[in-house]
């Protein structure tokens, strides 16, 4: 199948989806579709830097944080449209991406991990003390998304939108797969002296995966607005970027297929155990752990890796 | 002839150590040029630096008349140097086909990720083409899917190779290509190199240990030893030179 | 208190806290020099050593000052368990330097959530514990200031943890065994040096660094299953050293326990928070190769 | 628009019809013999301490309930869920029990932050949502019409009540307060000052310090330095007792130290982590429950849950779960048979619960949803506790 159908179908067969499950499930499911969603643009924005390029960078929740305060708050203090102000703040915090990037790039892995950290870090900290914009602590009550004069106040009226969103992701992400530029993300991921010798300009290469990981998680962060109703800079945190790199590595970075199933397990492995006796939950914390641990000591491809193995060998 | 290369005085220094120690050297356009001299010479610091990992101190290198100093590591492929690596080393998650491809993408316009499908499609149809040619010559088009670190260790080496040649340079570096072959590799190796020479003009600079080869193919010789040269001359000439006896071939030829 | 008096105090205090960064410092450095990750779960030994030595003074009737000695020896084996059975098997499948690097990190994220994790599985540590000081006193005078004896203690054990380092990296057979391994780990197997068992007692090694920081920070931090997210003031003091030079982590730890201090007194509280972060990021702006060490920070091609 | 198109969205919205019809029979959550309560709060991640015990003390009070016969001949059934204290998932669990599990009100929440988040979607789906312990400054100011909360106080309430026992007891006149930089810091802060400032005091002294804070010797010297007559903190366990501490170690012992309820779980905890009994000598915190000064509170609440959870010691905050509860029944029983939410947020509404447990009446109207606005002040000095003769109740304004 060529690429340019295969993203047709993905787009077809996702607002399909957008528009029928909200009409058969309750609430919570679409809610629970919304949020995988939301998780899984961020899990892709996060697997191009570290699982496609190499690269550890740790400053994806900030970049996620800019996009949900920056669509928000051009929404609600300038008027602008979701459809304008989304792209705005992915671009603001694609553009934030680029100027961390083009320092922290040049450091060895170490630095670029701990830099990144750190801005994330300083970034939350900006969250939760520039009061006069983001309200700080008290957080932000977000008025309704307007989308082409309907507001969106509701799961189910947010879902198609998503989905919409969420298919031009994935249908640019294969794009930028089957490019020169995702070639080379590859190609310096695997040896980046080859990769220099071969003409790749290293540096150039990590700072776009850098920007476009920013510019997806400013995307995921304006997703945010559009199903919750509600931001506080407590729930921008580390757990968070746990759970979306756990996301990747349990699933199989460096493929779309692998993150999706990363997503979809972790997503809904929680929901899954709200079945368990009440006792057993205080476990959680551990498992998590677990299943990350023995995902990457077993299967460092996660478990689209397995199974593509297996499918090889057959 | 005409001198493709040239180096004049290159002096590189780590911390207090010398690894070259002002080195001339010309390399004619059209020939086979051979770098030895044993362990730790300098021989693989003098190939970082014409591939400007390092930058030398002292000295000038220039390349058809453009001195290599102006440009930065991901440019000298552009300019028509390409090299290969001693340790076996490539993209070893990706696939045999697209490691040539990589190994191509100088030569391609940069693709705008933005583009539709079949614009794309045309763009890459010459590339693949070449890429074709390159692996069916190579012997490695029936493993063009494979991921490149799972082939064994001679067609690793062959990837390189392909990966290196894919650029269509006017100069090749070669570190240690005949290492860990075995005879019949080596033999094809010998003929290979010649034919790149006389069918499509390329200069090397072949750096090798293995001196059957060397000897075999090279058109000039430089010998190196703690980052100086020694000797240079032709084949013969530098075999007969007692300096080069003394510093390096004699124990080699004891040990073959 | 005059405002000199006051910024003496903070000093005093911030040096005594560096210590214990210094010392997780230390214990996050010897292993990235040696094998290369950045351990994100440095923090959680420290944790973890701080509850198995609360856990072992619960259930044992002995004297304090036995159980802070042989507590180092469980965050020991912990290090070497991790290094034998996670490490080493992922550096077996590895495809590239690169990859594996990352798997790395991220092996120690998910040992930072299981050690968090089986923690706070006990009831227990629910509630905010202390352990007691090693030593405990009426407090110092000198004029204005103070100084706790518990402080002292605290200085004095940090300091002979990093001369024991120091002389056992510098002076040994065993450093100089671990110096080849972390410099060319190819040519230290060729030589003789069994340089999987290097590896993981430099895991063992910094695992109980870690440990004894803990028992030391336990008194004075208190003790959450949290509570090893003070881990980022270590990395941004072993920034300050270059993440490579041992007496630059020791000054970093000092001089960021003294900043966060100052920053508390002239800025605001509220910065102190914020401090470590914006410190690794200075550093690394102006000069990512640290204050302690001549070899880059850029990577070597 | 094409055939298939109609057809298909003709297929909807009979689909839909079909589902409004029948959650529209009857209130949801609400039958012949039983009505269904969605309860939750943090069973798992770093704030179980804030959940567990409360979550398990809400469901002996409705088994206690249930095993008296019910309310009005129904039992409750609780559907019991784990919100981690985050606001995506408290949302998800919301909108669970409301949509899957049809419950007729929710009873849940220890986090503040983390119910903010569902505020909206309460408000949109019209359900009534009691909080269970979360001091909930953000989700009841400004208030709105189905949220109902702050069992034991708002932030408000303890920052007011030190302060003015402070100034009325103590005769304290410079106050130095020392708070987080978060959402509890700031209520605490803003009615702390509004009651210093109206009763004639000064502040000399705001550090805000980030929760995480390891080393609180800056603060702690800012405090010093500003010459209080005394300190009122709104920290978190663990700062609280490191505050505790240094200010132990610099002898500013003199100085009257006032702590709201968060700060100390457990009283003999906190002294033994301070250590230093001077740094004890001149302490004081605030306290919602009147199991202090009466045993036979205390004993009947501890019986009660050793029945219903006979594997668990009760942690620090169990009886925090305990008022919601009995605010939900006391609604339950005063609207009889007749059960619809609207007629529960109505009912609700004129809630003026007294019990023997709590320091002041449960109270809401139609413009208050802060249920517990009078606290007593409790002096520890490391071994017994002992409650100050008046209660101080916070006049609905200050930091407002």
């Amino acid at each position: 199948m060529s690429l340019g159908r295969q993203q047709l179908l993905i787009g077809v067969i996702l607002l399909a989806l957008g528009l029928i499950l909200p009409a058969l499930l309750p609430e919570y499911f679409i809610y629970l579709f919304n949020l995988l969603m939301m998780y899984l643009i961020l899990a892709i924005g996060l697997d191009i830097v570290m699982g496609w390029s190499g690269q550890f960078a740790f400053a994806h929740i900030a970049f996620y944080g800019i996009g949900i305060y920056g669509t928000a708050l051009l929404h609600m203090r300038l008027g602008v449209p979701f459809i304008v102000g989304m792209p705005l703040a992915a671009l603001l915090a694609a553009l934030i991406g680029y100027l961390i990037a083009v320092p922290a790039t040049k450091l060895r892995t170490v630095y670029l991990a701990l830099s990144t950290f750190a801005f994330a870090q300083c970034a939350a900290w900006v969250f939760r003390t520039w009061e006069s914009l983001t309200k700080g602590p008290d957080g932000l009550r977000m008025t309704p998304t307007n989308l082409f004069g309907f507001e969106i106040v509701n799961d189910s009226q947010a879902m198609p939108v998503i989905a919409v969103i969420l298919a031009l992701v994935i249908a640019a992400t294969l794009n930028l797969l089957h490019s020169k530029l995702g070639r080379d993300f590859f190609a310096v991921r695997d040896n980046e002296n080859v990769a220099l010798a071969s003409g790749v300009d290293v540096k150039a290469t990590k700072v776009w995966a850098l920007t476009i990981s920013a510019f997806y998680a400013g995307v995921a962060g304006g997703v945010y607005t559009l199903f919750q109703s509600y931001i506080n800079p407590d729930n921008i945190d580390v757990t968070l970027l746990v759970l979306i790199l756990s996301m990747v590595v349990v699933g199989g970075s460096g493929s779309l297929a692998g993150v999706s199933i990363g997503v979809v397990v972790l997503g809904v492995l929680p929901e899954v155990l709200r079945a368990a006796p009440k006792g057993l939950l205080i476990w959680q914390e551990f498992v998590y752990g677990l299943i990350l641990m023995l995902a990457i000591i077993f299967s460092p491809k996660g478990i689209w890796g397995l199974f593509s193995r297996a499918k090889g060998k057959s | 002839m005409s001198v493709l290369l040239s180096l004049k005085g290159v002096t590189m220094r780590f911390g207090g150590l010398v690894a070259l120690n002002g080195l001339d050297l010309d390399i004619q356009a059209g020939s086979i040029h051979a770098l030895i001299g044993p362990n730790g010479a300098g021989k693989s610091t003098l190939l970082n630096c014409l591939s400007r990992f390092f930058t030398p101190q002292e000295g000038s290198m220039s390349f058809k008349g453009e001195s290599l100093l102006n440009l930065q590591a991901h440019e000298v492929v552009k300019v028509g140097i390409s090299r290969t690596f001693q340790n076996i080393e490539q993209f070893a998650q990706l696939s045999v086909y697209e490691n040539v491809l990589v190994g191509l993408s100088s030569k391609e316009e940069r693709y705008n990720p933005f583009l539709p499908g079949r614009v794309r499609a045309h763009v890459q149809a010459q590339s693949a083409e070449h890429a074709q040619e390159i692996l069916q010559e190579l012997d490695l088009w029936a493993f063009r899917d494979q991921p490149a670190g799972s082939l064994d260790f001679g067609r690793q080496k062959m990837l390189d190779f392909a990966r290196a040649l894919a650029s269509r340079p006017q100069l090749l570096l070669l570190d240690e290509p005949a290492a860990g072959l075995r005879n019949r590799e080596i033999e094809f190796l010998d003929s290979f190199l010649r034919r790149l020479v006389k069918e499509q003009g390329m200069s090397i600079l072949l750096i090798e240990h293995v001196m059957q080869l060397v000897m075999a193919i090279a058109d000039e010789i430089t010998v190196l030893n703690f980052g100086e040269k020694i000797a240079h001359g032709l084949p013969r000439e530098v075999q007969s030179n007692p300096m080069v006896i003394e510093a390096y071939l004699g124990k080699e030829v004891e040990h073959a | 208190m005059g405002l000199f008096n006051l910024i003496l105090q903070g000093i005093i205090s911030g040096v005594v806290t560096g210590c214990v960064y210094a010392l997780v410092a230390l214990s996050l450095v010897i292993v990235y020099k040696s094998t290369d990750v950045v351990n994100f779960a440095g923090g959680e030994l420290v944790m973890i050593g701080a509850y198995i030595g609360l856990l072992l003074l619960m259930w044992l009737d002995w004297p304090y000052v036995f159980i802070f000695l042989i507590t180092p020896v469980f965050t020991y084996a912990l290090g070497l368990v991790f290094s034998r059975f996670a490490l080493e098997k992922i550096n077996r499948k590895k495809t590239s330097s690169n990859t594996v690097l990352v798997s790395f990190v991220i092996a120690t994220i998910a040992l930072s959530d299981m050690l968090k994790g089986i923690v706070r599985v006990i009831p227990f540590t629910e509630e905010v514990r202390r352990l007691p000081p090693l030593f405990s006193g009426p407090p110092i005078f000198l004029g204005d200031l103070v100084i706790q004896p518990q402080d002292i203690v605290i200085v004095v054990v940090a300091s002979i943890v990093m001369l024991m380092l120091w002389l056992l990296f510098g002076y040994t057979l065993v450093g100089k065994a671990l110096r080849a391994t972390s410099q060319n780990e190819r040519a230290a197997s060729l030589i003789g040096i069994p340089v999987k068992s290097v590896k993981s007692a430099i895991w063992g090694l910094s695992a109980t660094v870690a440990g004894i920081a803990g028992l030391l920070l336990a008194p004075k931090l208190l003790m959450t299953p949290d509570m090893g997210n003070m881990v980022m003031l270590a990395f941004a003091a072993a920034i300050i050293g270059g993440f490579s030079s041992l007496p630059g982590c020791v000054v970093g730890g000092i001089l960021l326990g003294i900043v966060q201090n100052m920053v508390g007194i002239f800025i605001s509280p509220q910065a102190i928070a914020v401090t470590p972060f914006f410190v690794i990021m200075l550093v690394l702006l102006i000069r990512p190769q640290g204050f302690f060490d001549k070899t880059l920070a850029y990577k070597k091609v | 628009m094409n055939m298939k198109m109609k057809l298909f969205k003709g297929l909807l919205m009979a689909f839909a019809g079909v589902f409004s019809v029948l959650s529209s029979a009857q209130t949801p959550g609400v039958t012949d013999k039983e009505i269904v309560i969605g309860l939750f709060a943090p069973l798992s991640g770093p704030l179980v301490s804030y959940g567990i015990d409360p979550l398990n003390a809400a469901k002996m009070i409705y088994e206690d309930v249930n095993s008296k016969g019910g309310i009005n001949g129904r039992k409750i059934r609780l559907v019991i869920e784990d919100d981690k204290c985050t606001g995506n998932d408290l949302l998800g669990v919301a909108k669970k029990l409301i949509t899957v599990d049809n419950v007729f009100i929710l009873h849940g929440g220890s986090c503040t932050a983390a119910i903010a988040a569902a505020q909206e979607y309460i408000q949109r789906e019209k359900v009534p949502f009691v909080m269970l312990n979360a001091a909930g400054d953000n989700a009841v100011f400004p208030p709105t019409r189905y949220m109902f909360g702050s069992f034991q106080g708002t932030q408000r309430v303890y920052g007011s009540a030190l302060s003015e026992f402070a100034i009325k007891s103590l005769k304290a006149k410079r106050i130095a307060i020392i708070v987080h930089d978060d959402d509890y810091g700031k209520a605490n802060l803003a009615a702390a000052k509004a009651v210093i400032t109206r009763l004639g005091g000064e502040v000399v002294a705001e550090e805000k310090i980030p929760p995480n804070i390891s080393d609180i010797t800056a603060p702690v010297l800012n405090l010093r330095a500003s010459k209080p007559d005394a300190i009122l903190s709104g920290a978190y366990p663990a700062p609280a007792v490191l505050l505790a501490q240094k200010y132990g170690e610099f002898g500013m012992t003199n100085i009257p130290l006032l702590q709201s309820t968060q700060g100390m779980p457990t009283p003999s905890v906190y002294a033994k982590n301070v250590g230093n009994p001077d740094a004890l000598k001149n302490l004081y915190h605030t306290w919602s429950f009147t199991d202090i000064a009466k045993e036979d509170v205390r004993e009947r609440m501890l019986a009660m849950y050793k029945k219903s959870n006979p594997d668990r010691e009760p942690g620090p905050f169990m009886v925090t779960g305990v008022p919601s509860a009995l605010a939900v029944i006391d609604t339950l029983q005063r609207l009889g048979r007749d059960l619809t939410r609207e007629k529960f947020v109505d009912a609700m509404e004129k809630l003026n619960l007294n019990s023997d447990l709590m320091t002041g009446p449960l109270q809401f109207s139609a413009t208050r949803r802060d249920a517990l606005r009078t606290v007593e002040v409790v002096k520890f000095d490391g071994k017994t506790q002992k409650v100050m003769p008046d209660y101080y109740t916070w006049n609905g304004k200050d930091g407002n």
